[in-house]
Order: C-alpha cells, then structure tokens, then sequence
C-alpha cells in the first residue's frame, strides 16, 4: 500500500503518453494528453497526504490545528487543474482546424517526411 | 537590502499582463494605430525597467519577497522574484527583442486584430516570468504560460495548414515535457517539503546524490531540455519555426529556445549544485549539446525552405551554447551569454529578413526565390551582416562569446571542441550564405525545376504572414537593423566580457543565491576576469568558421563539381531526416527514449 | 479507510485505461468524463474537497463537452468538404 | 517510422523511465506520514491572516503568484481559442437553427437549474475562503450552469444571454484586477500581491484580507473566459459552414 498511490500516478502519466504515441486520432492523443495530466493531481495529492488527518479547512468554531492533510499541494493542483483544461481547450482549437485544412486528424495521414 | 529596484521585479511581469488584459477588453473598440502603440510602448517600457534592473543588479542580487512573506530563520510560505545580472541580462534581450519584434508587426495581421498584441504580451510576461522567479512551481507556471502563448502565435495563420499542424505538435510535447517536469518537482518536494529555489538549495546542500534527487532532476529538466529543443527533444522546433509568423520565429529561436537552456543551468545552480556532481553533469551535457550541435547543422545544410533552414541552424547554435555552458565554469557559462545575446541579433534579423522576402514574393523556398530580390540593396547588406554575425566574425558578439570560449573549453580539457564549434558555424553560416547568394545575387546554376524531388525536403510553399506589402515599411527595416546592430554592439561595447563573466560568477554562485535570498546576506565580492576578452586564437577560429563558411556555401551552390564528395554525406542523412516524420506519436516516443538517455548519463555513474 | 483509497485509485487506473484505449473518439467523451469523475472520488477520500469541486466541474462537465463539440465540429467539416469536392468539384476552376 | 519501430522506442524509453521513478518513489516518504514541512508553515499563515480555508489562503495569499501566473494562462488560452477559431477565409456565419425537438420537460428542467446553478456558484465564489470552494470552482459552476440553456435545446436563448464581447470583457476585467491588486500590495507595503486589507475575523464572512477579493476577481475570470471557451466551440458547431452557401440558403 504505500507506494500504490505513486504507482498509480506513474501508470497514468505512462498510459496518457502511451495513447499518443498509438493514436490515429488527434482528439484521441489531446484527450490522452490529459489522462497524462490526471497523473500529476494523484502525485500531488498522494504526497500531501496523512493518514487520518481531516481537510485542510476549518470552520468557524473548530480550533486550528496541523492535523490536516497537505493545502500546499492542494492548491498546486488546483493551479495545475485550470492549465490543463485551458492548454486542452487551446489544443482541441488546433486540431479542429487542421481537420478543416487537411480533412483528417489522424497523425499517420498527416505525417510526411519533412526532412 | 538598499534602493527601490527590486520593486521593478514583479512589475516586469504584471504590467505586460495588465496592458494585455485592457486589449482584450477594448481592442475591438480602439483603432489599430492605438493599438501597436499602446503594445510597444509597454514592450519599450518593460525593456527600460529591465535595464535599470540591470544596471541595479551590479552591486548584487535583487530579492522581491512577494506577499510580505519575507523569511524568518530562513523558512517562508512566499514565493520570491530573484535577479541576478544574468536573469537581469536575459530580461532585458526577452524586452528589446519584444520591442523589435512588435515595431516590426506593425501593419501585421489586420484579421487578429488586437489579439496578436495581446499574445505577444502574454508571452513577453511569460518569459520575463520564467527568468526573474525564484520558485521552481512558478518556473514551471510561467513556463506554460509560455508554452500557451507560444502554440497560439505559432498556429495564427490558420489558413496555413503546415501553420495549425506544428502548432499541436508544440502543444503536444511542450506540455507533456511541462507535466514530467511538474512530476519531478513533486518527487523533490515529497522529500524536501519546500518550493522556492534558494530553500530547495539550502535542503539539497550536501546532500547526497541518491536516486530520488537524481530523477527529480532528470524530470524537471526534461521540460527544459523540450523548449531548448536539445536532441532528441527537439523534433517540435523546426515544425514550429516553418510556418509560424517570422516575428514569431524571431522570437522563439532568439531567446524562448534559449531560455529552456537557462531553466536547466539556473536549476543546477542553486538547487542541485551542491548534490550532483558538477563533473557527472557536464559529461551529460556536453553529450546532449554536441548531439544537438551536429545534428542541427547537418540537417540545415539540406534545407532549402529558408525557415526551416534557420530553424535547423537554431538547433546547432543552441547545442553550440549548450556545449559552452557545460563547461560549468564562469568563462564557459560567460561565454554562452555572450553568444545568446550575439546570437540572437543575428538569428533574429534573417528571421525578419526572411519574413519580408515571404511576405513580397509569396515564398520562402531559396530556389523559387532564386534572383528574385535582386536590386534589394539595404536588404542584402542586412542579411549578409547577420550571416556574418550568426557564423561569429570578429567583431560580433558571438565572435566574443567562441573568443572566451575557447579559453574556457581549453583549460577544461577538451580542445576537440575547438573544432566542433568552427565547423558547426561554417556548416549552418554557410548553408545561409548560399541561400544568400542565390535570393539576392543570383549566384549559381538557376534551377531547373524549382519543384524538384518534393518528397525529399520541405519546400518553402507557405502562406504569407500578412497582406503583400507595396513597399518595405521603414518599421520593418528599423527593427533589422537594430537587430543587426544589437549583435555586433555585444562585442564591440568596452568591457564587454568582463561585465558578462562577472555576471556569469554571481550566476553560478548557488549559495550565495539562497544567502541573499533567504538572509539578506551581502553579496560575495567578485573575482576580475582578464581572460574574458578578445583572443587572437578566437579571433583567429572565427576568420577560420567564415572562410570555411564561404567554401561550404560554393559547394552548396556548385554541388556537381563535388559530387563524389557530397553523394557519401546525402546518403548518411537520409535515415536522419527520415527521423523529421512531423508525426507526434514519433515525437512522444523519442521524448521518453530521451528522459531515459538522460537519466543513465547522469545517474549511471553516480549508482 | 486505505481499502477505500486503494478502490478508488484502482478504479482511476481502470478509467484511464479505458479512456486510452478507447479508439472512437466519440466514445472517449464519455469515458474522459467517467476518469473525471473517478479522479474526483481520489480527491474525496485524499481529504481535497476544493479539489474534487474544480474537477468535477472541469474533469467531469467543462473539457468532455468542448470534447465532444470539438468532434462534431470535426465530423460536419468533413461531411460538408466531401459535398464540396462531390457535388461542385469544378467550383474552383 | 512504422508503428512498430515508434512503439518500440517509446517502450524501451517509458521503460527505462519508469525504472528511474521507482526507484526514487522508494526514497519518498511513506503514503499518508505526519511528515508535511510546508503544511506546519501554511497553516500557521492561514490562521495569521485569518483564512479559514487554508488551501485558498495558499491560493491567494501565501502563494498568489502561482494563481496569478494561473489565471494569464486562462486568459491566454481564451485569446488563443478566439484567434484559432475565428471564422477563417471562406468560411461564413450560418443563421442559427431553431431547434424544437426537445421535450418540453427538459426544458423546464433547465429552466429551474439555471437560477439554481447561479446560485450554488456565486455562494461557492463568496464563500471561497471559509469553506471549500472559491472563484475557480464557482466560476465553473456559474459558466456551466448557463449552458444548461444549450442543453434545453434554446440556442438562440443562449446566444441572446450571452453576448461574447461582454464576457471577453468580464474575463479581462477579472485577470486584470488580480494584477491590480497585487500591484497595490507593492505599491502600499512594497511587496507584490500582499495582503493589505484588513484581516477580519476568522471563519466569518469579513475574513483573510484580500483573499475573497481576489476570489471573485478569479470567480468573474473564470466565469468569462470558460463561456468564451464554450461559446468558441459552440459557434463552430452550430454557425461556421464551411462555404457561403449554407450562408445563403
């Protein structure tokens, strides 16, 4: 159990890569891209983490205390989760109109020896 | 800590943001005079703040605390804007270089309307960002917030289908590299607990090089190492650079590129210097630089598209940098400054250059432009000086840079570089040269058949970045011209070398950045460099690199009279380019072959 | 309380997969959102109640649907490129 | 390269790299310790500056930058998505279909959620440093919750509701306060993005200084620029043909 959680956010980052390096589809490889991404926020969080500790917000009459679990990599993935739907947003964009220009998305189609 | 200059830290990045946000908001609405004004005036602005900051950052680091969340016993929650004179340095060529860029772009792209500007200042943001933060989660922010600006600039002109396609090729790997880097920076802090530079440097001081350290450091480099765009990272470059706006282009090999670079050494510096081995790293570099040196000049002699060309000639001067640098001392790390500040004037200006040549005759293929800017006097003139500048005829500050290099290179025992840095230059100056000769004197055999053999190269089929001219706008000649003088200003100015050396001791100079940052220490006193100077052995490489130059663009231009000697050289490229797939499956794949090259160069021999 | 955590982080595993491997695009739409969503049970059990909010939004609402639009989008271009080239081929001599 | 030769060098590659990480996630402390030396600092500095939720505390205060840099991404993608998707040279606006095919219950249904969102949304903005939630989440909800109006088949009430200009600028406005006032922190105690204002009292409304400002500056940010996103993609599948004669017709 103690490694599972990076284990877990290893296999995402490996397994978003790996969908773009197999895809036939550009939304297909975006989209893997950001399954890569998801491996990140489970890192994060997976490092902030402590067993048994609550969440990192008190309310009015609960006193303070360091038992909760990591805010710093809750708000880095926060950050992290806004790039990712904005480069995703940005990315998309693109591959809509190189469908429009090259009436196919599929990488093999558009890829030709540049030289 | 004395003086009000470290006031100017954030402003250097907020001010592009705030200007972009109100052309967001009110570009429909105001005319498109205002617009370009109110762009450059920033960028001028930004660039004037950048030089102060400059010239304040002399006497020591300047630390912006942001928050108030100054350090108690050297511990903070805050995030700090450091500069030294090399991020200092750095954010003043990202300002100029905007500048030039943006008075060139004036008239440009009527169809955007003020979105173009407005990129242009997001990612000036993004890059005065990138160097001036001393926090390796806003290292890598900024860096995306780079990467965001730079996709959106590459693929402006959609019609063009080249344009759209590099543009998420870009995407694509720039962020998968940004997310290994954020994953590396997740594993150091699991360990450390701390995000700023200097308290990264402070927990990392002495510690030893186990395999946790090594691969954070191999993970965060890699998105470095993707912008630097170092072999095998660097397939997205030449995609990139051949159909996006030649301002665009302008920027991104003169300075974006460069700055991948800086993460890297930055990093090193003040966070891992004290735990890496600086021997086990500077193998590691130097193989990565020497591939990429190699690799970008042999494959830019092939080029016939011209941006593709510069593209390819940007690959090998970065590796040439890259080679510099990893001398990992003051002289070597002196010397690459020099050469990005040299190298930029140059590259920058035949990027323009090229851009005018497009935008006049529809192409920016040399053998369709074969004698076509023939009578283009001022033209010609500029873009001989900034071939002559990019192959480092003394005195162009890239000549200065190759001059202390040489003494760097030298004394750290590996005088086979010598060689490496004189044929790279000759081989990509040349390769520039010829298609020199053949655009603006019509030197050589006219070409047949301008189409020959499509499938071997790119040809220099490509949209114009904007309505034909009538005539050249003084605008877009200016901004050449200061490009070109820029370059040669670098080596000319007195004390040129010795300002930059000390600049380069202050940058590698790791504990001295967390003492300052975290303590207000005073700085270090610096060392004199009499080295740093003009050689008669550099100066003696660089007439050598132009000569060699000049005989590489004859064989380009006359390739018959020397086939048996090219025929043997063609054939050893061919699986080479056939490697440039524009695929980004291939892309992806050779990224991770190359974070696990990198991770056993570095972390084999430290087992 | 791990056996929950364990669960949940094995079912994000399963939907990653499943979102890779899915080779219809159309199909990775809703996939992509059920990954969303079991990154936001992650979050729930790791104690990231902001977190699990921002990506239930983004993960499971916001980036499927410009997904899927994305994708329609792409699918009428098509359609109406090869009733160009189909019905006028000559429209640009 | 064929597929083969690619999956082959990415596998060697990933291989390798995974061997690297495994090797460094077992020098990491272990999963769910007491050991977290930025958390003992931010939660201190939350309380200090009155922040009942620590994590926007973090956000907004201790580290604003992060989410300043954060948010000119936001908007800079917005811009892009505007630049990439404008309509391009031959390409026109269609008149936009009347749809009627759904059922006039889901309609309703979407009529009722629509004020019901805005309402979750702007309480998740405003409440965004005392309870979990803040200007990114509410800003998602709220832009979300107007295209329920999509999903009840009203386009054209979607498009009357939502003029683009107006967003754009309520995106530019948000990112630009943020800038603002972190520019006033540097001008009034001479660092960037501190927290000047009043702290207030902890866990209550009036609490944590700048942090709730900042919030809704985020909150109207996100609220603009992810309905520009939207509406981007939106027009592209429902307006742009691809020749004028769709226009036409």
């Amino acid at each position: 159990m103690s490694i599972y959680a990076y284990l877990v956010a290893g296999y995402l980052v490996l397994i978003g890569s790996y969908g773009i390096v197999r895809s036939r589809h550009m939304v297909h490889a975006v989209v893997s891209l950001s399954v890569a991404q998801g491996g990140t926020y489970v890192l994060l969080l997976a490092v902030g983490y402590q067993r048994g500790a609550t969440a990192p917000v008190f309310g009015s009459t609960t006193k303070p205390s360091t038992d909760v679990v990591d805010p710093v990599v809750q708000a880095m993935t926060l950050t992290d989760i806004v790039v990712s739907a904005t480069v995703t947003a940005l990315l998309l964009a693109l591959a809509v109109q190189v469908n429009k220009r090259h009436g196919t998305v599929d990488p093999d189609e558009l890829a030709a020896l540049k030289g | 800590m004395h003086g009000t200059a470290q006031l100017l830290l954030p402003v250097l990045v907020a001010a592009p943001i705030l200007v972009a946000c109100l052309l967001v908001a009110a570009g429909p609405f105001l005319p498109r005079r205002i617009v370009d004004s109110l762009a450059i005036a920033t960028a001028l602005a930004v660039t004037a703040a950048a030089a102060l900051l400059l010239v304040a950052t002399g006497s020591g680091r300047r630390v912006s605390w942001s928050g108030g969340w100054q350090p108690v016993r050297r511990v903070t929650v805050g995030i700090p804007f450091v500069a030294d004179p090399v991020a200092a340095g750095l954010a003043l060529l990202i300002a100029a270089l905007t500048t030039c860029t943006l008075v060139y772009a004036w008239h440009y792209f009527d169809e955007t309307e003020s979105h173009l500007h407005a990129l242009i200042l997001f990612f000036l943001a993004g890059m005065e960002g990138l160097v001036l933060t001393g926090d390796l989660f806003d290292m890598i922010v900024f860096f995306e917030l780079m990467g965001v600006a730079g996709y959106a600039l590459t693929g402006i002109k959609v019609e063009d289908e080249s344009a759209v396609e590099g543009a998420l090729n870009f995407g694509i790997v720039n962020s998968l590299g940004a997310y290994l880097s954020l994953a590396g920076l997740v594993v150091l802090y699991a360990r450390v607990g701390k995000l700023d530079l200097p308290g990264l440097g402070d927990a990392l001081a002495h510690h030893p090089p186990d395999a946790l350290v090594v691969a954070s450091f191999v993970l965060i480099v890699t998105g470095f190492l993707v912008k630097a765009a170092m072999v095998p990272f660097h397939f997205w470059l030449p995609d990139a650079h051949a159909s996006a706006p030649a301002p665009v282009c302008a920027l991104f090999s003169g300075v974006m590129v460069e700055l991948g670079l800086y993460g890297v050494l930055r990093l090193f510096w003040v966070v891992y210097g004290e735990t890496i081995p600086p021997a086990d790293l500077r193998r590691a570099l130097l193989v990565l630089g020497v591939a990429t040196a190699v690799l970008g000049s042999a494959m830019c002699f092939g080029q016939r598209h011209l941006k593709r060309l510069l593209a390819f000639s940007t690959i090998a001067h970065v590796g040439l940098i890259m080679v510099m640098a990893a001398m990992l001392t003051p002289d070597g790390i002196g010397a690459a400054g020099l050469y990005v500040l040299g190298h930029a004037g140059a590259i920058s200006a035949l990027f323009l250059i090229t851009g005018l040549l497009l935008n006049r005759h529809g192409s920016a293929d040399e053998l369709d432009l074969f004698g076509r800017a023939r009578g283009e006097r001022v033209l010609l003139v500029l873009f001989f000086a900034a071939a002559l500048a990019l192959v480092g005829l003394p005195p162009f500050g890239t000549a200065l840079g190759v001059s202390i290099a040489v003494h760097a290179i030298v004394s750290a025992g590996y005088p086979w570089i010598l060689a490496l840095l004189v044929l790279v230059s000759a081989v990509t100056a040349g390769a520039v040269l010829r298609s020199g000769m053949r655009v603006f004197l019509a030197v050589g055999p006219a070409p047949e058949h301008s189409q020959s053999a499509p499938d071997e190269t790119t040809t220099g089929d490509e949209e114009r970045d904007t309505r034909p001219l009538q005539r050249t706008p003084g605008t877009m000649l200016a901004a050449i011209v200061v490009l070109v003088l820029g370059s040669l200003a670098v080596g000319v100015l007195p004390h040129g070398g010795e300002v930059v050396a000390k600049a380069a001791e202050r940058f590698i100079d790791g504990s001295g950045y967390s003492d300052q940052a975290l303590s207000s220490a005073p700085p270090t006193p610096l060392h004199a460099h009499p080295a740093a100077t003009w050689s008669p052995l550099g100066v003696g490489l660089g007439v050598l690199s132009t000569l060699l130059a000049l005989g590489f663009a004859a064989l380009g231009l006359w390739p018959d009279r020397l086939r048996l000697l090219l025929r043997p050289m063609q054939a050893g490229m061919k699986p080479v380019r056939a490697l440039h797939t524009g695929h980004v499956g291939d892309y992806v794949a050779w990224l991770f072959a190359g974070v696990a090259a990198l991770a056993a160069l570095v972390g084999l021999p430290l087992l | 309380m791990t056996a929950l955590i364990v669960l949940a982080l094995t079912l994000v595993a399963m939907a990653a997969t499943a979102v890779v491997l899915a080779d219809a695009p159309e199909r990775q739409a809703v996939t992509l959102s059920v990954f969303g969503l079991a990154l936001v049970v992650v979050f729930m059990v790791l104690q990231a109640p902001d977190v699990a909010l921002s990506e239930l939004g983004v993960g499971t609402a916001v980036v499927p649907l410009m997904v899927m639009l994305a994708i329609r989008t792409m699918r009428k271009d098509r359609r109406e490129r090869q009733q160009q080239t189909g019905d006028d081929g000559g429209d640009d001599s | 390269m064929t597929r083969r030769t690619r999956l082959v060098v990415f596998l060697v590659g990933a291989g390798c790299v995974t061997a690297m990480f495994v090797l460094a996630v077992l020098g990491m402390p272990e999963f769910g310790g007491s050991h977290h030396v930025y958390r003992d600092l931010a939660v201190h500095a939350a309380v200090k500056h009155r922040t009942a939720n620590v994590v926007s505390s973090v956000n907004f205060d201790q580290r604003a930058v992060d989410t300043f840099g954060e948010e000119t991404i936001l908007i800079t993608s917005v811009v892009a998505a505007a630049v990439l998707l404008r309509p391009a040279k031959g390409e026109t606006e269609r008149r936009i279909p009347q749809t009627g095919r759904n059922l006039a219950g889901t309609r309703l249904l979407g009529y009722v959620l629509v004020p019901i969102t805005a309402i979750v949304g702007l309480d998740l903005v405003i409440h965004g440093h005392v309870t979990p939630g803040g200007g990114f989440q509410g800003g998602i909800v709220l832009a979300t919750g107007l295209h329920l109006l999509y999903v009840t088949g009203s386009y054209p009430a979607l498009d009357r509701l939502r003029p683009i200009a107006a967003f754009d600028v309520t995106d530019a406005l948000g990112a630009a306060t943020f800038g603002a006032v972190g520019l006033a922190g540097l001008g009034f105690a001479g660092s960037f993005l501190t927290n000047v204002m009043p702290w207030g009292t902890f866990g209550q409304l009036f609490s944590g200084g700048t942090v709730p400002v900042l919030n809704v500056a985020v909150g109207l940010e996100v609220f603009g620029g992810i309905v520009v996103l939207l509406a981007k993609f939106l027009e592209q599948d429902i307006t742009v043909a691809s020749s004028g004669k769709e226009g036409e017709s």
